[in-house]
């Protein structure tokens, strides 16, 4: 296979973190919130399963496997929450959720 | 060399579909670019000696959770809302910020950015500077030693995914079912 | 050190009892509060603190019999750290006698006053209990046989005078006042809690006992002793009022008098005093932090002292005055004359206990007028408590034949022998005296001659429930010099090469100076502001000025060098620098509330970047900092086997 | 596995056998006062489990847990909190004719997820745990869905948590590239054995990530912008579960981390928890300086309280963290004593079908004088909080104050004493409101149960502050125990 150095992955996995977390706090809708989040946790599972090939363990696919059920457990309370407040507040603005502050 | 060209094409491929994700207008859209960049993750596991999970990222991530998702957001319409404040280039118009409207689109995306940057640069600094080994990613991890693992030592982490993902069915299940009215037997 | 007797079985038992019958007290009147009579609540808070007292008597008295005796009872293991162990346990010697007989019997006399006084109050037993609580607190600091214990009853007093300041308050009246107060007792309290733990880590122990032997055979380092005595210095600064922290003594006086008497002059402030004389042993080791405890001392007392002189509350110059006795007790600590401080301390709580209570009776009998320029001419309204008062004030300006006269005397004559202190501090001394002396006259000249100035009718004290502490207190203000205290024993001589006494000889007129110091200042105090009939009585200024122009020749030179600085110092002094400061802390303090708390503004995508900055900060201190050396060492001596 | 194995994860089995019975008992019978009793039996059973676990202290079970004497104070604590909470709740939910199923069942999640995570030694079971725990608290912070402050609080939580997941993943990524392991007690020495001079920046990038991620759990500056208005947002009994057992759990976490791989010996992490640990303590108590939300003052003196416990973590030798594990377990259980007892009565005062709690503690004005023993044991626990002494809170903040003279950490012993000073000052806010005279305007009926749970509550803070040693000793054994 190819010869892919680990810090080429770590880097591509960094950039789309950043991208994800630059979408979770630019972001005003809160569908597109929970997408950035998706980006940011699939970036942390290239980074796991670089780690795991340079090793050459079986442990970062692992992790990356317990990774997609936590997306999973996730986006299923995601989705409802937003299912939720749509139906409250008939808004996915996220700057209009602020009640509670100071 | 060439046969690495594969990868940071996938690469490549993923960032920019990642940040059509971000900086989408319409949801639908964000989604399928959403789509697009699992897929090219799952290229870049592949070439990171990783089949089993790019299998994984097509069939379980792009196939079903992001299926969950277009679901969801097609059938309780959650486009939501119609102003236009929420469509790409967007923004301000927004009743509560008064900035100036024409360089609201810049100071939207200007401090995240910067800080992300930021962020994005003392992350590779750290990477670049840890990384002087020939370390690279280079054999394949078959999907038997993941099996092996899995259910070896790793057999009670199983059993806790179970219960996160019940954790998740019972939360998502209490959110989205009918409203709760005081008096109301459900 | 010193021969430690046998203590019987008696003695023990009378000790272990003897802060907790106010205690019991105390969650007597808690639970029953709105069930309780006057006549019961009274009986049940008064006679707590009479066993208290009795107690303490008995222990006296057995202890008069064995000189040097030390009653130790150990009640349980509080906690263990480690090897050390924390022991509820009180230790009986001749220092804390003289402290748990002040803090009881006098506590009692005010007690039995306080009844009287705040009969009408409709939160009667809550008040009492209160009082109750703080003698438990006080009586825990004096008789505590380690450093933890005694904290605990730092603390306790400290929350007590808190609950007892607010006692009044109407909602949010004076809540400023009561928050500088806290913030200010609460920066020495930081200061005692770190010098505490600093001895700790030096001695190992929290042991009183074990610290001054220690101490005593050169177990703590020079260097550590400074700073140990520095902070605990700052510990007693913050409690006793002492400059720079002395600004919210004055606004204490909110509480009700028997308050102010009982914990803001005769107990509570003293503690500061207590503490330095406990830690003797620890402090003796650094005659620089001595000095400075002297300095603090004289210039407390001056400063105070002319503080006193421009007040028009009775109170408030009652508060200032006591600040500065305490100068003269921290003076006495820092020149070495402990004995003589722990005596002053003694004869000040009588003294100051007694003008506490009699302005209390004169404010009540005025319907709580506190002006002395609405009073005048109450010598011959009121007889009989304007001459308890005139004792008090007899005893404050250490008229000879009073007990005041018998301790500052004492402290007079150490004074300039002391290396720690010296002539220039004697010089301080006399003329914070002569302020002293001033002041007393200017007020009791106010306030009991010429003419009548209130609108209020005047009602005579006829409770005997109130005079009748006011006449012991001033027998024991007269007489209480007599009480003879032998601390000889608790403070050694310091060893000799630390050389706490100098070659000064004391001068052949050093002490007729000090004995004609009070005479002189009431000649002056009599000339500026006896009340001339016909003549309006006001403020300061014109006086001083008239006492430049018609007393001595050279008036030009007076009014310009002395006068005009002098009248300034008394005015700035009266709006307080510090208290200005302490506000810019408290100010302070808010501003960053409201920032902070302006940041959290309820929005998600806010919180999100800032976690962001988080990381990326934390990032950054890692890699700047990273680029010295990721030492090996350190890691290769922390790891363990 | 091995018996022994299984004995040392025995309270974790008996909860998710507690958990299927649970689904079980739902498909049988819907009735939420039988779910309740049967969730508080199951915690009691599980921390009844104990002695079972004894023999099995220091155990590896699996390549995922170690069990030392530490988890064993962790989890009892975390026991202990999670019955009160599920006590509880009862009456705070019994107002809508609901059947409260789902919540005791996210409620045995949550406490499967902190047990779990207060034994894990290896990241798989760490992160498992934590999001175990976060997803059901989610769902719990969220759980009065008609409430909008509940589903604000919720949304918060979820996507803040999820954000703070993905950091402490990108760290536990960075250190797994780096050493090639991801059990705490492995990972480390690597770093020790110098395998890679260079690779040690991205080691301790890692664990600053990893650190980051536990930090936002514990609400530590600048991570804590999402506790208040979590607090205030979830219904009472889950920010009484958000106090005690997230906190007990995600610092039992920290700990083990920081100690296994031994941490203390990096000064620049130690430099970075310095600074987290001043920031927290100055801004937690001066934001809660002029709160009048009792729930938000609560998440904001938690702030301050995560910072003192961080004192416990310098320490200069291996051979003292046995007191550092001894305070911070002390510790840990003093904090959590008094917020049990002073959330019991927030929730036995407020309804889950009103718009908001009844969380304004102008509203216990005068409160002394209508029911002296509730107010007396509220304030036990305010003072306990401010370290007063004769309360746990002061023995508490003595062995933290202990542990940083024995290691020589000045400036945050300094901060410390500063922070409680200021402290001191809003607990005693409160304190003087219920001595106030004011006639409340009505009656705060508590039921027996909760009658009971405070003044046995309060009992305990006084205990442990007048006889610590009873509790201490055995405290000694399970910190001793850990490093054997």
């Amino acid at each position: 296979m190819s010869h892919i150095p680990l810090s080429h992955a770590f880097i591509l996995a960094g950039i789309l973190f950043v991208i994800g977390f630059i979408g979770v706090i630019a972001r005003r809708n809160t569908l597109f919130m929970l997408m950035s989040l998706e980006v940011m946790l699939n970036s942390v599972g290239i980074a796991f399963i670089a780690a795991g090939s340079a090793w050459q363990e079986a442990d970062g696919q692992i992790m990356f496997i317990l990774i997609l059920t936590l997306a999973a457990a996730e986006v299923a309370v995601g989705l409802a929450l937003l299912i939720r407040l749509q139906q409250q507040r008939q808004s996915l603005d996220i700057d209009e959720l602020s009640d509670m502050r100071g | 060399m060439t046969i690495e060209i594969p990868f940071y094409l996938a690469a490549g491929i993923a960032i920019i579909a990642s940040i059509r994700v971000v900086t989408g207008a319409n949801a639908i859209h964000a989604l399928l670019y959403l789509v697009v960049s699992l897929l090219a993750v799952a290229v870049c596991f592949y070439f990171m000696g990783a089949p089993f999970a790019a299998g994984l990222e097509v069939i379980v991530y792009a196939g079903a959770i992001l299926v969950l998702f277009v679901f969801a957001v097609m059938m309780f319409d959650l486009q939501g809302d119609k102003d236009p404040e929420h469509y790409y280039g967007d923004s301000n118009s927004g009743n509560n910020s008064s900035g100036s409207s024409h360089n609201s689109w810049f100071s939207r995306w200007f401090g995240p950015v910067l800080l992300a940057s930021v962020l994005l640069i003392e992350v590779i600094y750290v990477i670049i500077n840890s990384s002087n080994s020939e370390q690279s990613t280079s054999t394949i991890v078959s999907a038997k030693q993941v099996g092996i693992l899995l259910y070896g030592p790793y057999l009670l982490a199983v059993e806790i995914a179970s219960f996160l993902l019940l954790a998740g069915l019972i939360a998502g299940y209490h959110f989205a079912k009918g409203q709760d009215l005081p008096g109301r037997n459900l | 050190m010193q021969a430690t007797i046998e203590a019987t079985m008696n003695q023990m038992q009378v000790l272990a009892y003897l802060p907790f019958y106010p205690l019991l007290s105390f969650i007597l009147l808690v639970l029953f509060a709105k069930r309780l009579s006057w006549l019961t609540a009274s009986i049940l808070s008064v006679g707590a603190v009479l066993l208290s007292a009795l107690s303490s008597a008995y222990l006296l008295q057995v202890a008069m019999l064995t000189p040097n005796s030390v009653v130790d009872v150990h009640l349980w293991q509080w906690f263990k750290l480690g090897d050390m162990a924390v022991n509820f346990a009180f230790r009986l010697d001749s220092l804390s006698m003289v402290m748990s007989l002040v803090v009881s019997g006098v506590g009692l006399l005010i007690h039995a006053y306080a009844a009287a006084y705040m009969k009408d109050d409709e939160n009667f037993s809550r008040f009492m209990a209160y009082m109750n609580l703080f003698i438990v607190a006080m009586l825990l600091l004096v008789l505590a046989d380690n450093l933890v214990l005694l904290y605990l009853g730092w603390e306790g007093v400290g929350l007590c005078s808190f609950l007892l300041i607010g006692f009044w308050y109407q909602d949010n009246d004076n809540a400023m006042a009561a928050k500088k107060a806290f913030i200010v007792t609460r920066v020495g309290d930081t200061f005692l809690a770190i010098g505490l733990f600093l001895l700790f880590r030096e001695t190992g122990s929290l042991a009183i006992n074990d610290i001054t032997a220690l101490a005593g055979s050169g177990e703590i380092a020079n260097e550590m002793a400074f700073w140990i005595c520095l902070l605990l210095v700052g510990g007693a600064v913050g409690k006793s009022a002492q400059l720079p922290l002395q600004t919210w003594l004055p606004d204490a006086m909110a509480g009700p008098t028997p308050v102010s008497a009982l914990i803001h002059a005769a107990t509570m402030v003293t503690a500061g005093v207590y503490l330095i004389a406990r830690m003797q042993g620890v402090f003796v080791l650094t005659p620089e932090v001595m000095t400075i405890v002297s300095w603090i001392g004289a210039l407390t007392l001056l400063l105070a002292g002319i503080a006193a002189l421009a007040q028009s509350d009775i109170k408030r110059v009652l508060a200032y005055s006591t600040m500065s006795q305490i100068g003269y007790m921290m003076l006495a600590l820092g020149a070495g004359a402990f004995s003589a401080g722990v005596m002053h301390l003694m004869t000040h709580a009588f003294f100051k206990a007694l003008l506490f209570l009699t302005a209390g009776s004169i404010i009540l009998a005025l319907h709580h007028q506190q002006n002395i320029f609405k009073m005048g001419g109450l010598f011959k309204k009121l007889p009989l408590v304007s001459i308890l008062f005139f004792i008090g004030i007899a005893a404050l300006i250490a008229f000879p034949g009073t007990s005041g006269f018998v301790s500052k005397e004492a402290i007079l004559a150490e004074l300039y022998s002391s290396n720690t202190a010296g002539p220039v501090f004697w010089w301080l001394a006399i003329i914070g005296a002569l302020i002293t002396s001033i002041y007393s006259f200017r007020l009791l000249f106010i306030t009991f001659f010429g003419d009548y100035r209130g609108d209020v009718k005047v009602h005579p004290v006829t409770d005997k429930l109130q005079l009748l502490p006011l006449v012991i207190l001033a027998l024991l203000a007269l007489a209480g010099g007599l009480i003879g205290l032998n601390l000889t024993a608790l403070f050694p001589a310091p060893p000799t090469e630390l050389n706490l006494v100098t070659g000064h000889s004391d001068p052949a007129w050093l002490h007729n100076v000090a004995i004609a110091t009070p005479f002189v200042g009431i000649v002056i105090a009599y000339l500026l502001y006896f009340p001339k009939t016909g003549q309006a009585v006001v403020g300061s200024d014109s006086s001083l000025t008239k006492f430049a122009h018609g007393g001595l020749g050279f008036d030009r030179l007076y009014e310009w060098l002395l006068v005009k600085p002098f009248v300034f110092i008394a005015k700035v002094n009266r709006r307080d620098v510090i208290e200005q400061l302490v506000t810019g802390i408290s100010w302070n303090v808010q501003a960053w509330h409201e920032v902070l708390r302006a940041s959290q503004n309820g929005q998600l995508r806010w919180y999100g970047a800032v976690i962001g900055v988080g990381v990326v900060m934390l990032l950054a201190i890692l890699i700047f900092s990273g680029t010295s050396e990721p030492s090996l060492q350190v890691m290769n001596g922390g790891a363990q086997g | 596995m091995s018996s022994l194995e299984l004995f040392a994860i025995a309270p974790q089995l008996i909860l998710s056998l507690a958990i299927v019975l649970q689904l079980l008992l739902i498909a049988v019978k819907r009735s939420t006062a039988l779910i309740q009793y049967f969730t508080a039996i199951s915690i009691v059973i599980a921390a009844g489990a104990t002695p079972l676990v004894l023999p099995a202290v220091n155990t590896q079970s699996t390549i995922l847990f170690y069990l030392d004497g530490f988890s064993i104070g962790v989890n009892l604590l975390i026991f202990l909190s999670a019955v009160i909470v599920c006590l509880i709740s009862g009456r705070y939910l019994a107002i809508s004719q609901e059947v409260h199923d789902e919540y005791y069942v996210l409620l045995l999640l949550v406490v499967l997820g902190a047990s779990l995570v207060s034994i894990a030694n290896h990241f798989a079971s760490v992160f498992l745990g934590l999001e175990l725990l976060s997803i059901a608290l989610i769902g719990m912070v969220g759980y009065l869905r008609s409430r909008t402050q509940s589903l604000e609080a919720g949304f918060k939580y979820l996507i803040l948590s999820a954000t703070a997941s993905s950091v402490l993943l990108f760290g536990m990524a960075m250190i797994y590239g780096f050493s090639g392991d991801m059990h705490f007690n492995y990972v480390s020495l690597s770093y020790t054995g110098a395998v890679n001079e260079q690779m040690r920046l991205l080691f301790s990038a890692g664990s600053v990530l990893l650190i980051a991620g536990i930090a936002f759990k514990l609400s530590l500056v600048p991570f804590h912008f999402w506790t208040p208005d979590v607090y205030q947002g979830a219904p009472a009994p889950v920010s009484m579960l958000l106090a005690t057992v997230s906190k007990t759990a995600m610092f039992a976490v920290l700990v083990k981390f920081w100690f296994f791989a031994q941490l203390y010996a990096n000064e620049q992490l130690m430099l970075i928890i310095t600074v987290i640990a001043f920031a927290s303590m100055l801004v937690g108590n001066l934001l809660a300086l002029q709160q009048t939300n009792i729930k938000r003052l609560l998440a904001y003196s938690s702030i301050a309280h995560m910072g003192y416990l961080l004192v416990t973590l310098k320490v200069l030798a291996a051979s003292s963290t046995q007191l550092a594990w001894e305070s911070a377990l002390f510790y840990l259980l003093t904090y959590c004593l008094a917020n049990l007892l002073i959330f019991t009565f927030i929730c036995q005062t407020s309804k889950a079908n009103a718009g908001v709690d009844n969380d304004d503690w102008q509203h216990w004005r005068g409160l002394f004088w209508q029911s002296p023993v509730q107010a007396s044991a509220l304030i036990f626990a305010l003072l306990s909080l401010a370290g007063i002494p004769l309360t746990a809170g002061f023995i508490g903040k003595f062995y933290l104050l202990t542990t940083a003279v024995d290691n020589g950490s000045w400036r945050l012993l300094a901060s410390l004493v500063a922070g409680s000073g200021i402290g001191l000052y809003y607990y005693l806010r409160i304190i003087f409101v219920m001595f106030a005279n004011a006639n409340v305007q009505q009656a705060l009926p508590l039921t027996r149960l909760s009658q009971a749970l405070i003044v046995s509550l309060s009992l305990l803070i006084l205990v442990f502050g007048i006889l610590p040693d009873i509790i201490s000793a055995e405290v000694r054994l399970f910190a001793l125990s850990n490093f054997g």
